[in-house]
């Protein structure tokens, strides 16, 4: 296993955009004859169904029985690297989401059927959310019976506070929706409350109230529908007051969810054991079967299948968490049927795009020269092989509500390696022969071949490619500075919830850009703008999705910012003894709330 | 070439043959007294078989580097052209080369390049041409600050010699292949613009000059060492009572005698500054793609070396055989030299 | 163990018999370069308490002679021939095992250079008690006091702490004298000198012959003395052999062959010594050419190529014929013997002075 | 002696402040913004200051040294807690204390470097000294080729052959893996079986031809043949004089050798996936995480000067003359 096995995985879980991280490197078969066992397109249309906002029945607990579970054992996790933070106000990325979902709660969680189909419906609340001015002001009502792990009663107070400690300094990983929206844009709204809840000062009640011990009411300046949807993120997740240890919260969080930390060495391994006061009743999604998870560290991909297909002694009760079946193992996995049974697959929440930087790539013939050409199937191919990716089409990923099968204006599907005459005759129409471009790519190893590709192709459509190479393990820093001195560079975007507000605005609402903002294309149109904030002030789903799919064929048809690339999959092995195993469309990865062992 | 045993009683009756004897032994000891030490030892290392046949192998290898265009003309394929990703049998779904051995076949000798599908043949030569090229002008570097800073701190002495002997010692004590993957970043950084591509020349020029760095110390021992013991002899004080300037007498007269050691010495620095560029690209700090690079070929090898274990064999036994001939040449070389070590 | 092939009975020992007596000693050496024939037929006897000095330029096999005495050449790559009966024992088909009882033991060396010759790594004092206690089974105390004994009468001041020094805490001299004390630890009845004396200065190279000198006298033991400098040989060995290209070439007591040298090497020998009695001006003659290649040495007189007689020689004999060297007093020259000696006469004694 | 070791020891303590010195101001040298790395995915540029804040790297570089040096001997104050001596910070990804990490990995690596070294010096030696003892015949023969092919194997490439053969097709072992000897001895040493058998083939030919050769420069020497004419045995002057003559040359290499292993066999633990120092270091160096890089940079230097001074001490030893010099 070479030095680029550990920096890949752990490079791709650091760099990638802000939407939760999927690791790619899973592989598949295309073309070649056997039958693509790949997720096909439809099973694409379930995830991107606009979400249905439950209502308190379906908020209370317990949770429906998984077919034939029985409680007992204790699962073996097999993971890469440490989870980079245990802080839920730090956790941002995917691999957190998982331990989130086990350990925490929030106010609202996502409630999943076996179609994959998504309900919002309330954790800690009695139900997703009540507005009265269409999400300009929301309030949340806690259950009864809420206690954390040290038996502490949870109250409206923690709530708030779980909030409020998202303004301290030392919190700098997390998500920042609900703050921005409850006192400022970008990171002003740090100035709100400079040192978080720790020296007595609190946020006006005009902006976060709590009337009474069980209720808590968000208060904003314009209308936010999407709050629930934000606050089921494991940013949002609850921190207990008087147990909050500010920085060293980091190694010791405090849990609320079915499980607890018994032991963590960091660098080695976790222990999860039962959380005995998680009352069932008032969680009507998690379950509790196993005894509990013993996570090792340092198993790269490549160890984690082949020890799991061996299945042998502890591998037999083995889940993966962001592990996925390793491109060099995936002719073992598919080529046995005994072990598809026991894979999960699905498509992560990614879409890797081309950005143009608008600032120095002006001729709109240029930008679609190059989206035609672009080889997209040899480029997935490289990351992950068949099963790690598929062409792309548009900018919006498959489990994104707004995503369309068949919209396809660059041709990608008929010619998945790209049309080069097409793209020859519009650099001719342009005069951009030998025109120099910069192609930026991170100094991992797939990055690199892929850099290959790509500026193969450049030059065989007549462009003068200069190749430039940035240290992986600041990708999106070097390159989200405005002035970063590039013309195409691939990023990575995945949804923060399933929705198209998560991914439109953050990439193109021109009015962000600045150093550090993810609208990497700088991409700054009035029409586009002003668009944003209209659609955003749409209170029902179903309505803003329309909005979001018009604004879609209108930013790739007119603008054509970034050239779309692949989506992302995911292909995951679990040992013999497990029971339960499903496809997350939340985390897309598998659902851990519903793990067991048969024997 | 033995002479007849003379005993006691033969002497009386030599035989006739004996004008002849003496004739070739005469003519015999001419030529042997008549030959320089270089001579004399170039005769030493021929009659040397494996020194002999290392030296070919050796060669060999150096012709292979320097005739890559010549051999890429003749062979017809280049190490750049993705052959697997235009013609869609070569490589099968997982990426990896189809037929036998990794794909070896009428037009790809060594077979196909896994994921990328380069041809293996053309990636080895131009990968050997680069770690030979970039080793052999580190090892020269290497070879002339040593010589230098062990001639100055051996001859000089006294206060030079002790603040140059404490920099060797500091150099020494930096972890090198740490020291290495710290200033590759740093090297190429200062040398590029920020916004154009690094040429493959000055990445190739930032590894020789960070080889060098912390290469040079063991050589300017060894020479500090050798000009000690030299200084004392007579005709170095003869040279300095002749009214020789220092650098006239490092020059005529240090440097000839030093000769063999720093011969000896760079036959075996050469291999082991090869293996150093090949542990540098192994790192991810040496050549990037798509520039070819021996010690790439070994890392993406080990990965997939289940799958695809053609891809890593081809590289690996070209790296014995150079290194083993190499390690004999410097042997033999040694032996000529200076024969009192004996083997 | 060194390859030897054995020519011929070992005659029984008797009274009459020489303490040492080598007969027809060749040692070849086999290198890349091909055979050396370091020693080539070189016959010698020595009496108990006498001295044998052996003269003649570097390379003409005094050394390597004596290493072949004792059987130290290495197996491989050498094959000595010939006879070397040693009170009556001939060494040459002897085992490994009793040859080493016999080394330090009845017979020693003294090598030329002291501090290459003694290991820098242990104290004197337990170098010179080794070959004791293996020899003499003594006990590590009881020889610690024979080396500081032996340390005392080699005339080392202040033995009983000088014995726990290394020997480059010694000076030239005194390290000198403690070889010669670990030679001399076991009473050797036969004691072979390589130049123990070219690595010091002259007065310190009497007190050494000197010392040789009272222990042969007190343990009665024979010693050959090898070196280059006549002048050494002169008032200290009782016979004198000049060796040249692996042969002896000339044979006599020291007074005759200094006196009355009968062979034109040793001629030239003396003539290139300065004498005290000529004047500072007068010419040295050295000998002209270089020692004989000895991988192919020249034939019949391996001296012919350098001597300035060959010609007095009637049909070119001296170049296609070896001469004979006789036994006793004697010299192997083809030179008739009067025409040796007007020679002797007329060109020879006046420059001996 | 005593004072001979001070002074050398007073030596590797400067050359170690001096080497810290260096890779402190050098990391500075590195174009990009070391905070970038803990400043996460939208690090806009007052995110960014209140990074360089936390971190302490808003203070100009040189007072920034002198806190790490002050932390290194009396222990210094982090967000996370206080951190006592030697303390080398904390680590900008993980905010673990550094030295906790460090040690934390070191069993692995002091297993690797201890089994290897045990193996290569026996086999290693053992052969190089038969080899020279039978000089010329058919073992000095096979022992001198066989070394010097295997020495010119590389482990990046040894080692894959070595798990393709035993792990991956026949699977007689399984994948080297650390198991903490405190855990399981058994497991601690089949997990460390490969890596060993790896290093020591690599390392045991180097030191087979080296022995080799100094043991034969060694019996030719003048007190060797001395000793051999006082009618000692051969086997004595073969390990007596002979032997003692031929350490110092292997003392130096096996110094170097050592220090260098101690202080993380990187290539040794990339091939074989082991989270030892040589990957904590690689690591540290790529992400510009500069307390954990500093971290390991000192604790290798330190292991490469303590072996410098054994390495000089042992001449002491062997050789009286640089003793009583």
């Amino acid at each position: 296993m070479s030095i680029f096995g550990t920096r890949k995985t752990r490079a791709v879980v650091v760099a990638l955009a802000a939407g939760s991280l999927a690791l790619t490197a899973c592989g598949g078969n295309s073309d070649s004859g056997t039958k693509d066992k790949s997720k096909t397109q439809e099973d694409a249309a379930q995830q991107s169904q606009a979400v249905i906002f439950g209502d308190a029945a379906a908020s209370t607990g317990p949770a429906p029985e998984v077919p034939g579970a029985r409680s007992g054992g204790t699962a073996t996790v097999y993971q890469d690297s440490d989870f980079s933070h245990l802080d839920p106000g730090q956790t941002y990325v995917s691999d957190g989401k998982l331990l989130d979902r086990l350990i925490q709660r929030g106010l609202t969680q996502y409630a999943e059927d076996d179609k994959g189909r998504l309900t919002l419906v309330g954790d800690l609340a009695t139900d997703s959310g009540k507005t009265t001015d269409g999400g300009k002001s929301w309030t949340f009502t806690l259950k009864d019976g809420l206690k954390d792990q040290n038996g502490n009663a949870i109250t409206s107070a923690d709530v708030r506070h779980s909030i409020e400690r998202l303004y301290a300094p030392f919190i700098t990983d997390g998500p920042t929706y609900v703050q921005a929206w409850l006192s400022g844009a970008g990171t002003t709204y740090r100035k709100a409350l400079p040192d978080g809840p720790y020296k007595g000062k609190h946020l006006p009640d005009s902006v976060l109230a709590t009337p009474d011990a069980k209720t808590v009411v968000f208060k904003f300046k314009d209308a936010h529908p999407d709050l629930p949807q934000a606050l089921a993120m494991p940013g949002y997740s609850l921190v207990p007051a008087k147990t909050d240890t500010k920085e060293k919260y980091d190694t010791a969080p405090v849990a609320t969810g079915p499980y607890k930390i018994a032991e963590f060495k960091p660098g080695k391994s976790m222990t999860l054991v039962k959380n005995e006061n998680w009352d069932p009743k008032t969680d009507s999604v998690r379950h509790q079967y196993v005894d509990g998870f013993n996570i090792q560290y340092n198993h790269d991909d490549d160890d984690q299948t082949k020890t799991i297909l061996a299945d042998r002694g502890e591998a037999k009760n083995a889940v993966m968490f962001t592990g996925q079946v390793s491109t060099n193992q995936v002719r073992n996995v598919v080529n046995d049927p005994e072990a598809m049974k026991r894979t999960i697959q699905g498509y992560a929440p990614y879409v890797w795009q081309l950005n143009f930087n608008l600032d120095r790539m002006k001729d709109k013939k240029v930008r679609d020269a190059i989206t035609y050409a672009l080889p997209s199937a040899q480029i997935y191919k490289l990351d992950g092989g068949a099963y790690g990716g598929e062409t792309a089409t548009g900018l919006i990923s498959p489990t994104t509500p707004g995503y369309e099968k068949d919209y396809d204006p660059f041709g990608k599907l008929k010619k998945p390696n790209g049309d080069v005459e097409k793209a020859k005759a519009l650099i001719k129409e342009a005069g951009a022969e030998g025109q120099k471009v910069v192609y930026a790519y991170g100094n991992t190893p797939v990055r690199q071949q892929q850099a290959v590709v790509i500026a193969d192709r450049l030059k065989a459509i007549g462009l003068d490619v200069v190749k430039k190479e940035i240290d992986s393990a600041t990708w999106y820093e070097q390159v989200g500075k405005v002035q970063n001195g590039l013309d195409l560079y691939m990023t990575g975007w995945g949804q923060d919830w399933p929705s198209a507000s998560t991914v439109i605005p953050p990439l193109y609402d021109g009015t962000q850009i600045q150093d550090g903002s993810s609208v990497y294309s700088h991409i700054n149109d009035p029409k586009v703008n002003s668009e944003i904030q209209r659609i955003l002030k749409i209170s029902d789903p179903a309505e803003a999705q329309k909005a979001w799919t018009a604004l879609h064929h209108d930013i790739v048809e007119r603008i054509n910012p970034a050239a779309p690339i692949y989506f992302t999959k995911v292909f995951q092995i679990f040992g013999s003894n497990v029971g339960g195993i499903r496809y997350s469309t939340d985390s897309s990865y598998v659902d851990v709330t519903r793990i067991f062992l048969k024997k | 070439m033995t002479s007849p045993v003379q005993t006691e009683d033969a002497s009386s009756s030599t035989a006739p043959g004996a004008p002849d004897v003496s004739k070739d032994g005469t003519q015999e000891a001419k030529t042997l007294a008549g030959l320089s030490p270089g001579q004399l030892m170039w005769r030493r290392f021929k009659r040397d078989r494996t020194g002999v046949v290392s030296a070919v192998i050796v060669i060999f290898f150096f012709a292979v580097a320097l005739l890559a265009p010549v051999i890429k003309m003749l062979y017809g394929k280049d190490p750049y052209t993705l052959y697997g990703q235009d013609s869609l049998d070569l490589l099968d779904e997982f990426n990896m080369p189809t037929g036998t051995f990794g794909g070896m076949s009428a037009d790809h000798w060594f077979g196909i390049e896994p994921n990328l599908g380069r041809d293996v043949f053309m990636q080895l030569i131009y990968g050997m041409r680069t770690s030979i090229y970039t080793a052999l002008a580190a090892t020269v570097l290497i070879v002339i600050v040593g010589v230098l800073i062990g001639l100055v701190g051996g001859y000089f002495g006294g206060r030079i010699d002790y603040w140059l002997g404490r920099l060797t010692d500091f150099l020494l004590g930096f972890p090198s292949q740490l020291f290495f993957i710290a200033s590759m970043p740093v090297v190429v950084a200062a040398f590029v613009r920020p916004d154009e591509e690094t040429p493959t020349a000055l990445r190739a020029g930032a590894i020789v000059a960070v080889l060098s760095f912390l290469g040079w110390m063991g050589l300017a021992r060894l020479i500090r060492a050798a000009t000690l013991s030299l200084r004392e002899r007579e005709f170095v004080e003869a040279a300095k009572i002749a009214g020789a300037s220092p650098w006239r007498i490092i020059r005529k007269e240090l440097l000839p005698n030093l000769v063999t050691p720093i011969l000896v010495q760079a036959t075996l620095q050469l291999p082991s500054t090869i293996l150093s560029v090949a542990f540098l690209s192994y790192v991810g700090v040496g050549f990037v793609e798509p520039t070819p690079d021996w010690g790439r070929m070994f890392a993406i090898g080990a990965d997939i070396y289940e799958q695809d274990p053609a891809y890593m064999i081809f590289p690996g036994v070209a790296m014995v055989i150079f290194v083993v001939a190499f390690n004999l040449l410097g042997d033999s070389v040694r032996d000529a030299f200076d024969p009192k070590s004996g083997r | 163990m060194t390859t030897l092939t054995k020519t011929e009975e070992t005659p029984a020992p008797n009274a009459a018999d020489p303490f040492l007596s080598v007969r027809d000693l060749r040692v070849h050496f086999s290198t890349e370069d091909g055979v050396v024939k370091a020693v080539n037929g070189l016959s010698f006897d020595l009496e108990r308490g006498k001295t044998l000095g052996i003269v003649g330029e570097s390379g003409s096999g005094k050394s390597v002679t004596n290493l072949s005495i004792l059987g130290l050449h290495n197996p491989q790559s050498t094959t000595v021939t010939g006879e070397i009966l040693l009170d009556g024992q001939d060494l040459t088909d002897v085992s490994g095992k009793q040859l080493e009882a016999l080394r330090g033991n009845k017979m020693a060396m003294i090598f030329q250079d002291a501090l290459t010759a003694l290991s820098p790594y242990y104290t004197v004092g337990r170098q010179i008690s080794e070959p004791y206690m293996k020899h003499t089974g003594a006990s590590k105390k009881e020889a610690r006091a024979r080396a500081i004994e032996m340390l005392g009468k080699v005339g080392i001041p202040d033995p009983k702490n000088r014995v726990d020094d290394y020997p480059h805490q010694f000076s030239g001299g005194m390290r000198q004298r403690a070889m010669i004390a670990m030679s001399l630890v076991c009473n050797p009845e036969l004691l072979i000198a390589d130049e123990p004396t070219t690595a010091l200065d002259v007065t310190v190279q009497a007190q050494i012959l000197d010392l040789l000198k009272d222990l042969q006298q007190e343990f009665g033991s024979a010693i050959i003395l090898i070196t280059h400098d006549l002048g050494v040989v002169a008032n200290f060995v009782d016979d004198l052999l000049v060796m040249y290209a692996g042969r002896a070439v000339e044979r006599g007591s020291v007074r005759e062959v200094l006196k009355q040298p009968q062979h034109p090497y040793t001629w030239g020998l003396l003539s290139s010594m300065p004498r005290l009695s000529s004047d500072v001006g007068e010419q040295l003659q050295p000998i002209p050419g270089s020692p004989p290649s000895l991988l192919n040495p020249p034939s019949g007189c391996a001296f012919h190529p350098r001597c300035a007689y060959a010609e007095l020689v009637d049909g070119g004999l001296c170049t296609h014929e070896r001469p004979l060297l006789p036994d006793g007093r004697g010299a192997a020259c083809h030179l008739p013997a009067d025409r040796k000696q007007q020679v002797f006469i007329e060109k020879i004694q006046p420059r001996l002075g | 002696m005593l004072q001979f070791l001070i002074r050398r020891a007073f030596g590797a303590v400067l050359t170690l402040f001096l080497i810290s010195a260096v890779t402190f101001f050098m990391f500075f040298a590195i174009p990009q913004d070391p905070a970038l790395l803990a400043c996460g995915k939208n690090c806009t540029p007052d995110a960014l200051a209140v990074i360089h804040q936390n971190l302490g790297l808003d203070k100009p570089v040189p007072v920034q040294f002198w806190d790490f040096m002050v932390g290194v001997f009396a222990g210094r104050d982090f967000a996370v807690g206080h951190c006592d001596a030697p303390c080398f910070g904390v680590s900008f990804a993980t905010q673990q204390n550094v030295w906790d990490t460090i040690l934390d990995r070191f069993p692995l690596t002091l297993s690797l470097s201890i089994g290897g070294l045990i193996v290569f010096l026996i086999v290693g030696l053992g052969a190089g000294m038969i080899a020279a003892a039978k000089k010329g015949t058919a073992t000095d023969k096979v022992f001198s080729s066989a070394s010097l092919v295997l020495s010119s194997l590389q482990i990046y490439f040894l080692g894959p052959v070595v798990l393709g053969l035993f792990v991956y097709s026949t699977g007689w072992l399984d994948k080297p893996k650390w198991v903490p000897i405190s855990e399981s001895v058994s497991g601690w040493f089949m997990g460390l079986l490969i890596p060993w058998l790896v290093i020591s083939v690599i390392f045991t030919a180097n030191y087979t031809r080296m022995s080799r050769s100094t043991m034969i420069e060694q019996l030719q020497e003048e007190h060797v043949r001395a000793a051999r004419a006082k009618g000692m045995s051969r086997s004595y002057v073969f390990f007596r004089y002979a032997w003692r003559g031929s350490l110092i040359p292997i003392v130096t290499i096996l110094g170097m050798d050592l220090g260098a292993l101690f202080g993380g066999a990187i290539v040794t633990e990339f091939t074989f996936g082991l989270p030892g120092i040589g990957r904590l270091a690689v690591q540290s160096v790529q992400d510009k995480d500069l307390p954990l890089t500093m971290g390991v940079m000192v604790f290798s230097a330190a292991f490469i000067l303590l072996f410098n001074v054994i390495v000089d001490a042992t001449y002491a030893l062997i050789d009286p003359r640089v003793r009583l010099s």
